[in-house]
């Protein structure tokens, strides 16, 4: 799936099937909790669905080396986010400071802005109100903390994830 | 362990049971439906508890159709009610 | 038996997250912070609880199903989150200071 | 095995309350749209006392078309119906 932009060469078209047949096989492995005679109807419709899903949904471009950084990333940021506003919740004195905020957006891609708007909603004290043009509306449970800093981190991630053109500079 | 499944589907029961009175006390149509979301998410892991207590399998695939079909419901009412939605009760 | 305790503990951490989203979602003051609360709180959840039944999961496709059962979840509710939180700021709802 | 009947029973009871209240609620309370949020929440319940009945297709069944489809399409007629009061009220202004 890597290699979006070459997907007219016969190889690869071969590759993104055999890929989405593999991914497809996995997923009725898994509704079916591994049952063995559930294979005769799964094969029909593993490949059925594969074929159909490519023209559906064209193969993305992403890294997997990008997504082994980006999901320890991800799971660590959500519960640390969890437990922040669950202590918020069950504390007595229930302490808020929200704010809006913009944050400029560097990504390019359409996907990895989505991508990014919905995972913010996940990670501590952020979410995502509005994309407008280049920036996103920030609502923040707690205006006090960097949080153009950390939304510049998740944002690097992202962009290592869909191995998106627009890459910020480092650091 | 059965016990504890068991215990933890009605303490979920309950939490969705307090989570009503949001959807009666609003204010705001957004709220109300914030309190559908709610209730998908609490009524997913209440299925697979049960499943695991009621050593019923076919309940991961309920609660597997719950999760698809959560987000209908605000899509809907994201795309052809939130204008509409609001009018009558926000006021009330 | 050392499972099961594992299990327990991750159980009880899961409810005390779904009570603190249901009361996020009743105590917070506006809809923004509901969202925040409900969100975040009932995603973690949901994620120890499946991690406990992961542990008791008699095969890996059970393990795996649980997982594909939270990740859907994850999904639905970022999107119905950013959703009703547009909603709501197209509606001119203002944020509680 | 007795505190599993316990608190199996105060599942059902409890199931059974809600969904007596719910049905109730969603009959009388005021605003339509409120109406349609306690219907996706009565055929959640629902579908968990099916659950309960150990009838797992029917809480399929039920969780497909009572809180999601059912669900949509009530909302989808609200905001048809309140397009056309607004155009109603237009007319008759003119």
């Amino acid at each position: 799936m890597r290699q979006s932009a070459v997907y007219e060469q016969p190889r690869a078209r071969v590759m993104t099937r055999v890929k989405r047949v593999l991914l497809f096989a996995l997923l009725w492995w898994l509704l079916t909790e591994g049952r063995a005679e559930a294979w005769g109807m799964g094969a029909v419709l593993v490949v059925a669905a594969a074929l159909l899903s490519v023209s559906l949904a064209p193969p993305v471009a992403w890294s997997l080396p990008g997504a082994l950084r980006f999901v320890p990333y991800f799971i660590w940021r959500s519960l640390v986010g969890g437990v922040d506003v669950a202590r918020r919740a069950l504390s007595p004195a229930r302490p808020l400071q929200p704010a809006v905020i913009e944050y400029p957006l560097r990504l390019a891609l359409p996907r990895s802005r989505l991508f990014m708007a919905g995972v913010i909603s996940l990670l501590p004290g952020t979410l995502c109100t509005e994309i407008v043009d280049d920036k996103l509306w920030v609502h923040l449970l707690d205006r006090r903390g960097d949080f153009q800093r950390d939304l510049g981190i998740l944002e690097q991630k992202v962009a290592g994830l869909f191995r998106d053109e627009n890459r910020p500079e480092e650091g | 362990m059965t016990l504890v499944y068991l215990g933890g589907a009605l303490f979920l029961l309950l939490t969705l049971v307090a989570g009503l009175w949001r959807v009666l006390r609003g204010p705001t149509a957004a709220d109300r439906m914030l309190a559908a979301q709610l209730f998908g998410t609490t009524a997913v892991a209440c299925l697979l508890l049960l499943a695991e207590a009621d050593r019923a399998p076919a309940l991961r695939d309920v609660a597997l159709v719950f999760a698809l079909l959560a987000v209908v419901a605000v899509v809907t009412f994201v795309r052809r009610n939130w204008r509409a939605a609001g009018e009558d009760l926000d006021a009330d | 038996m050392l499972i099961d305790g594992l299990s327990l503990l991750l159980l009880i951490a899961g409810m005390i997250f779904f009570l603190a989203g249901t009361l996020g979602v009743l105590r917070f003051p506006d809809v923004y912070t509901r969202l925040h609360a409900l969100t975040k709180a009932d995603n973690v959840g949901l994620g120890l609880i499946v991690a406990a039944l992961a542990l008791q999961a008699p095969a890996w496709a059970v393990v795996g199903k649980l997982i594909l059962v939270w990740l859907l979840v994850l999904v639905a509710s970022t999107l119905s989150c950013h959703l009703v939180a547009r909603t709501a700021q197209r509606r001119g709802v203002t944020p509680w200071q | 095995m007795a505190i599993a009947t316990l608190l199996g029973w105060a599942l059902d009871g409890l199931l059974m309350l809600v969904l007596l209240w719910l049905a109730w609620r969603v009959l009388a309370c005021k605003g339509l749209f409120r109406a349609v949020v306690l219907f996706i929440a009565f055929g959640l319940v629902l579908s968990l006392v099916w659950v309960r009945l150990d009838a797992p297709d029917v809480a399929l069944a039920e969780a497909a078309i009572g809180a999601g489809l059912t669900g949509a399409l009530l909302l989808s007629t609200l905001a048809r119906l309140d397009a056309l009061d607004a155009k109603q009220d237009e007319d008759a202004s003119s």
